[in-house]
């Protein structure tokens, strides 16, 4: 019935802390949470007590987007499903079924908790927590707005791609603890899949990277700005032409990372049954999918920021000259364009998932090493030379 | 084709096997329990020679019996000493049909495989052995196709009693 | 959960936050991808567009057992099958539910008399909670019958003792 | 043991598998113990509940031996058991997607026997419902293929239609499913008013629906990759096996019983050139492969809607049954009769001995047979391959085990 | 084809028909669902729709032919006749074993057992599912004032009966009377 794992708790916290750690160390930017503290804190509470009271609330305030981001995208998808399908979705369950993922998460919560005889116990219960927190931990690095995150890093988009890399290992535990054979045909097209696709994900971001001058997301942004919020976004064709099929490798690449149609190899309905969550049940399970929906938001976002001009949209520049920079006003425009961008990219995703049907995994590697890798190089060399020779040259650009 | 042209063909290629023929035939009038034959004519063949006699009809140009649509048995009472065995030949070429049919005794229910000559008969073979109690020798996999492998009986003969139970499940 | 499970009396509190993980576990019955034969494709029916069974929350078919909460024996069982049925119940988490679709899950149909290999009714192999009649019934008549199983759901108790000891 | 023919293996485990455009993968020969993974009896792409047996060297198949009988409903037993109408109804359920097929088949074996003449009116509405059943039956192989290639939406799109179909049926007979419309002598009830202008309408949506799934999902490129090159059936293989229906079209052997061997208004048709047979041509890759099959079922859906436009040209008013006693008495004698299908060759011979009962009612039913090449196409493809495979072979398990 | 020109088709084709398919189910997004929510909006069934059935029971002359007809023997029924009317005990069908093919309907000879539109039929244990398809037991009330009617009529014909064959016998005995007077009269 209803468990709590410890491990979900202490890995997540291990991680979040040290990344919101070696944030505050950085002292690049300053903390949001942290600057509220140090005026609020009373007289008696030690210096010291700040900053991890900072992390504490940091982590809960993770763990909360993260679920919520998961509730919400389960919704999403069941009603974009729906709707493309022409069907509802959900319905009965609350208004439009906005309650449904409500309901299903305190059933996950309220089933018996499953552990299968020949399962290897203790890797069986450390995968699901290990994968979840990983990308916990990848989520202290996504900054709301330019002053409120947790963690601000200078290769910020290096931390995010580490850390959710590391969902892998929890995925290939799952599947090998579980004794299935199923279970292990999907942990290990997972892995394949995802060391397959790390490559062209990363030379594809290389190409924003490169014109941004930058690792760290909020100066990412940031070079996007003017431009009435939209003309200055990277994706467009006069900041550099290369953008754009760096930006289509790059979105193919998340759907291979985030294990989402046409690429869910790992959890192949029709081929695996559920893929390395076989034998899961209950809450672990659902440990599974809400990082899968995280994952999603998380990726879609840092597309965002290197291709979409992060924080910068019309409704951002037009807050910003209402009210000015760092106004309230400011930071909810900016909150909610990253927001919004963010679950647009989701968005299409589900919209491809329920379009296209699912590759063999032989094609996932060549799609992966024939064809995005080498793609993606030519767009980095071609974006290279761009930027060297001909945008120094371009008055728009200057 | 009709059938009279594939049975003479049959007769002067002097394929393996042919005991006779039948054909539908109207009653007679005299006789009051005659009440005739309707439906198809087919070729009567030795049991023993259905797959010479199959490939001799698979191979000859004029013939080419070269699909196996069905392999069956029948049986048609419980006092009949005979099963039958109905193929039913198909020819893609020619666009004919013909029915053949073996009369097999049922104490000594063993005939040879056609596999060799049609592997569309494996499947077909499997399910008569298992409904019919029939041993196909030279079947390469003569295992119970639709029933469990521990079923007792032959369920199509005519004499077949059903079950009362089966691994605990009742079946009344 | 195991420690709140039917512990406790009955009483303004426990009555309301039974009634509420109740509807929770109600609203979000997930069936198991598992059709047998013809009530399959009705079944199939009520997923698609026309009825859409996903309206009731119950539109996420698992193809695990361990992840269902429903199996809809939609169709006829025989021997061979049942062990088979046995086992994917046994393989359900609780609280779990079993629906018999149409004639031949629920005694047998048309196979009764003369189906030598067909198990009389799919509750000699596991427990059903709802029947439906019909050959194949309606897709209607499955939400008909998921609604019923709805309200036995409700009915029961999670946290309080429950009323009828057996 | 030498009774079976072997095959020339259609990929070396050490050449690794041929790709589309003369590319080669070359698999590297490391070997380890093979693993024996059992697809089935509930797996979401084996079509209901058959069982695959799959030697698996990785991802590589080796081997693989389906196992039936998980649904064998004793059709047989039962056909010999109750009187010849009283089988009718049973002849729904063993291929429960094209039930008027099955009743056509049975009941044309049964007047075979009897000798008699069918009003002309009552073959048009065969024909006609046959048809569309034909094309109901076609969505869904293709649909639940589509499902088995990870494509979720195409086939509720045609389950749509299907709906659509299925309601067009439920006016003619009362049943959704299983109708047992076709009677021994004719059809047991005749359309009802405006009934024919409403599968008109059915006809002009279909043919514009239709474009959405041939562009959505037979053409999407990556289900091409998927289909095309795999499970490859050769002419010889068709014919040794004793393949039917859209197998065999989808290897391009030219047979059709409805234009070959004619019955019913079939010959008519063929003769005003009505409808044409679609045969593969390895558009996409090899011929004979998967995706030459799906390319088969969905061009038939067409020109099953010409056939359907024909009979609605053609039908005139007049009685839909013959003269047919309550308790049927049947001449003895045996007979039998083949009808084309969605599957292929749909076989019915009967046998009766003068009585009330039949001596013997046997099936051949097509997926049984089209089934048994399974075995000789998965060595060598992949485990997706596999539920590619199984698809294309567009079984149906209540038909298999009877 | 060469390997490069296969490459980019590859290429081309795959961003194609992927973008195709995105128009098609992005159109649908956009389109209405054709849903109908069930218990708030219902299908119409159609009049010829194979449900549950309906017993016209005034009609029934428990004659068995539906029962025979039923492939399965789903249907039992069992009646007292008292005369030409039925006092009815039970007229069971058996939904664990009905097929709904409608083999049942047509053999009737009074045209009373029907296969109505409704489908419904759930039930928690299958007991229910042996369905009574009486709508009331015993006998009904005009059968009743028929049965005492046509058994007074009955015993009006009996003593009219008796009567009159008792007059006959006392018109043919006095026809024998008179045979015999007038035999004896012709004797005479």
């Amino acid at each position: 019935m209803l468990t709590f794992d410890p491990a979900i708790g202490f890995s997540s916290a291990v991680l979040a802390v040290q990344s919101a750690e070696s944030g505050l160390k950085d002292g690049f930017g300053t903390n949001a949470i942290q600057d509220f503290l140090v005026g609020v804190k009373p007289e008696y509470v030690p210096a010291w007590a700040v900053p991890l009271t900072a992390i504490g609330i940091a982590i809960g305030i993770v763990l909360a987007i993260v679920s919520v981001l998961a509730m919400f995208s389960t919704w999403l998808e069941r009603k974009v499903s729906g709707h493309i399908q022409c069907r509802f979705g959900p319905m009965r369950v609350g208004w439009h079924g906005w309650l449904q993922p409500l309901a299903d998460g305190v059933k996950l919560l309220l089933k018996e908790d499953m552990i299968p005889l020949g399962a290897d116990r203790t890797l069986y219960v450390i995968a699901p927590a290990l994968v979840l927190a990983s990308l916990l931990g990848a989520m202290a690095a996504f900054p709301l707005t330019e002053t409120f995150y947790f963690a601000n890093f200078g290769l910020g988009i290096f931390m995010i791609l580490a850390l959710t890399s590391t969902t892998t290992i929890g995925v290939v535990m799952a599947g090998w603890s579980s004794n299935s054979k199923w279970s292990l045909y999907g942990a290990m097209r997972e892995a394949a899949q995802v060391v397959a696709y790390e490559i062209p994900l990363g030379i594809s971001l290389l190409v924003p990277i490169m014109v941004a001058g930058s690792f760290n997301l909020i100066e990412v942004s940031q070079g996007q700005g003017g431009g009435y919020g939209i003309l200055n976004w990277n994706i467009w064709p006069w900041v550099n032409p290369f953008m754009l099929p760096a930006f289509v490798l790059f979105f193919v690449a998340i759907l291979a990372e985030t294990k989402r149609a046409p690429f869910d190899l790992p959890e192949a309905e029709s081929e695996l049954v559920a893929g390395f969550m076989t034998e899961y049940s209950g809450i672990r399970w659902s440990f599974f999918f809400m990082e899968e929906y995280a994952a999603m938001f998380l990726y879609c976002v840092v597309g965002s920021f290197f291709f979409f001009g992060g924080f910068e949209s019309p409704v951002t520049s037009l807050a910003e000259s209402v009210g000015g920079t760092n106004s309230l006003l400011h930071q909810l425009g900016a909150a909610s364009t990253i927001v919004l961008k963010g679950f647009a990219g989701v968005f299409l995703m589900m919209w491809l998932r329920w379009t296209l049907p699912r590759v063999r995994i032989d094609q996932v590697m060549t799609m992966g090493y024939k064809y995005l890798t080498p793609l993606a190089l030519v767009c980095v060399l071609g974006a290279g030379l761009w930027e060297a020779f001909i945008a120094p040259h371009l008055w728009w650009r200057s | 084709m009709n059938f009279q042209g594939i049975y003479d063909r049959i007769r002067s290629i002097q394929a393996p096997g042919v005991t006779g023929m039948d054909e539908p035939r109207e009653p007679n009038p005299q006789d009051k329990k005659d009440k005739g034959r309707s439906g198809d004519p087919y070729v009567l063949v030795d049991p023993q020679r259905l797959p010479e006699f199959l490939e001799c009809l698979r191979d000859d140009p004029s013939l080419k019996f070269e699909l196996m649509a069905d392999l069956t048995a029948t049986d048609p009472s419980k006092e009949d000493g005979y099963l039958w065995i109905n193929v039913q030949l198909l020819s893609l070429v020619r666009k004919h049909r013909l029915a053949v049919k073996c009369l097999l005794p049922k104490e000594n229910a063993v005939m040879p495989s056609s596999v060799s000559v049609h592997r569309g008969a494996q499947w077909a073979e499997r399910e008569c052995s298992e409904m019919y109690g029939i041993t196909f020798e030279g079947h390469p996999d003569p295992r119970n196709i639709l029933l469990p492998e521990d079923w007792i009986g032959h369920p199509l003969r005519k004499d077949y009693e059903f079950p009362e139970e089966y691994h605990g499940i009742s079946c009344k | 959960m195991g420690l709140f499970e039917k512990q406790f009396e009955d009483n303004v509190l426990t009555t309301n936050v039974d009634w509420l993980l109740n509807w929770c576990r109600l609203s979000s019955i997930w069936p198991m991808t598992f059709g047998l034969a013809c009530c399959a494709i009705e079944m199939m029916a009520v997923g698609c567009a026309h009825h859409d069974i996903d309206r009731f929350g119950a539109g996420a078919f698992r193809a695990s057992p361990r992840q269902a909460d429903l199996m809809i024996v939609a169709g006829t069982v025989n021997f061979k099958m049942a062990e088979r049925i046995k086992r994917l119940y046994d393989q359900m988490p609780s609280p779990k539910y079993a629906i018999a679709m149409g004639a031949c899950a629920t005694g047998g149909g048309p196979y009764y008399k003369y189906g030598y290999t067909v198990v009389k009714g799919v509750d000699r192999v596991v427990p059903v909670d709802v029947y439906i009649a019909g050959c194949p019934p309606r897709p209607e008549a499955l939400l008909e019958g998921l609604m019923k199983l709805q309200e036995k759901i409700q009915a029961s108790s999670v946290i309080r003792k429950p009323i009828h000891t057996v | 043991m030498s009774t079976t023919k072997t095959y020339e293996p259609s990929i070396s485990r050490t050449e690794g598998r041929p790709l589309a455009g003369g590319e080669r993968e070359y698999m590297i020969d490391v070997r380890t113990q093979d693993m024996e993974v059992n697809m089935g009896p509930q797996h979401p792409a084996t079509h209901g509940v058959m069982r695959v047996l799959v030697r698996a060297d990785g991802e590589l198949i080796t081997g693989a031996q389906p196992h039936l009988g998980y649904l064998h409903r004793c059709a047989e037993k039962i056909g010999e058991s109750v009187e010849w109408l009283q089988y009718l109804p049973y002849t729904d359920r063993y291929d429960y997607l094209a039930a008027m097929n099955n009743n056509l088949g049975y009941s044309m074996a049964v007047e075979k026997l009897m000798g008699i003449e069918i009003p002309r009116r009552a073959m048009m509405l065969r024909t006609l419902c046959a048809e569309l059943n034909r094309i109901g039956s076609h969505l869904i192989a293709i649909g639940t293929y589509g499902l088995d290639i990870g494509a979720f939406t195409p086939f509720l799109y045609m389950f749509r239609e299907r709906e659509w179909m299925m309601a067009l049926f439920e006016k003619i007979c009362g049943a959704r499913l299983t109708y047992s419309y076709i009677r021994i002598g004719g059809v047991f009830n005749d359309a009802p008013p405006g009934w024919l202008s409403e599968v008109e309408a059915f006809c002009d949506t279909f043919e514009v629906k239709w474009r959405e799934y041939y562009d959505l999902l037979i053409q999407n490129h990556i289900f091409v990759k998927r289909t095309a090159d795999i499970g490859v059936i050769t002419r010889e293989m068709a014919l040794d096996f004793g393949l039917t229906g859209p197998m065999l079209r989808g290897s391009a052997i030219d047979w059709d019983l409805r234009r070959d061997t004619p019955y019913e208004l079939y010959d008519e048709i063929c003769k005003d050139k009505a409808f044409e047979i679609p045969l593969a041509s390895g558009e996409k890759g090899t011929l004979g492969d998967c995706w030459d099959r799906a390319w088969v079922r969905a061009m038939e859906m067409m020109e099953s809607i010409k056939i359907v436009r024909w009979c609605l040209d053609k039908i005139e008013p007049g009685p839909v049954i013959g003269d047919i006693p309550k308790t049927l008495r049947i001449p003895p004698g045996e007979a039998y009769v083949g009808i084309e299908n969605p599957r292929g060759e749909l076989g019915h011979y009967v046998v009766s001995d003068g009585g009330k009962i039949a001596v013997r009612c046997r099936v051949r039913g097509p997926s049984f047979v089209n089934l048994a090449v399974l075995e000789e196409l998965m060595p060598g493809a992949l485990l997706a391959d596999t539920i590619a495979i199984i698809g294309s072979t567009d079984i149906v398990v209540g038909e298999t085990d009877r | 084809m060469t390997a490069v020109t296969h490459y980019f088709k590859n290429v081309v084709d795959s961003v194609k028909t992927t973008l195709i398919g995105l128009g098609i189910t992005g159109k649908y997004l956009l389109q209405k669902p054709i849903t109908v929510q069930y218990p708030d909006e219902r299908l119409p069934i159609p009049n010829r729709y194979r449900g549950i059935h309906y017993l016209e029971q005034e009609k029934c002359i428990d004659c068995l032919a539906c029962a025979r007809a039923c492939p399965i023997d789903c249907i039992e029924m069992d009646a007292v006749r008292h005369g030409k009317e039925l006092e009815w005990i039970s007229f069971t069908l058996d939904y664990q074993k009905c097929m709904f093919c409608e083999l049942c309907v047509y053999p009737c000879p009074k045209d009373c057992i029907h296969m109505g539109t409704e489908f419904a039929f759930v039930s928690y244990d299958r007991s229910e599912f042996v369905h009574d398809l009486l709508s009331y037991r015993g006998m009904a009330r005009d059968a009743k004032v028929r049965m005492v009617e046509a058994e007074k009529k009955k015993k009006a014909k009996e003593e009219a009966k008796k009567a009159k064959e008792g007059a006959q016998a006392a018109v043919v005995a006095e026809a024998a009377d008179d045979e015999g007077e007038e035999a004896s009269s012709e004797d005479a």
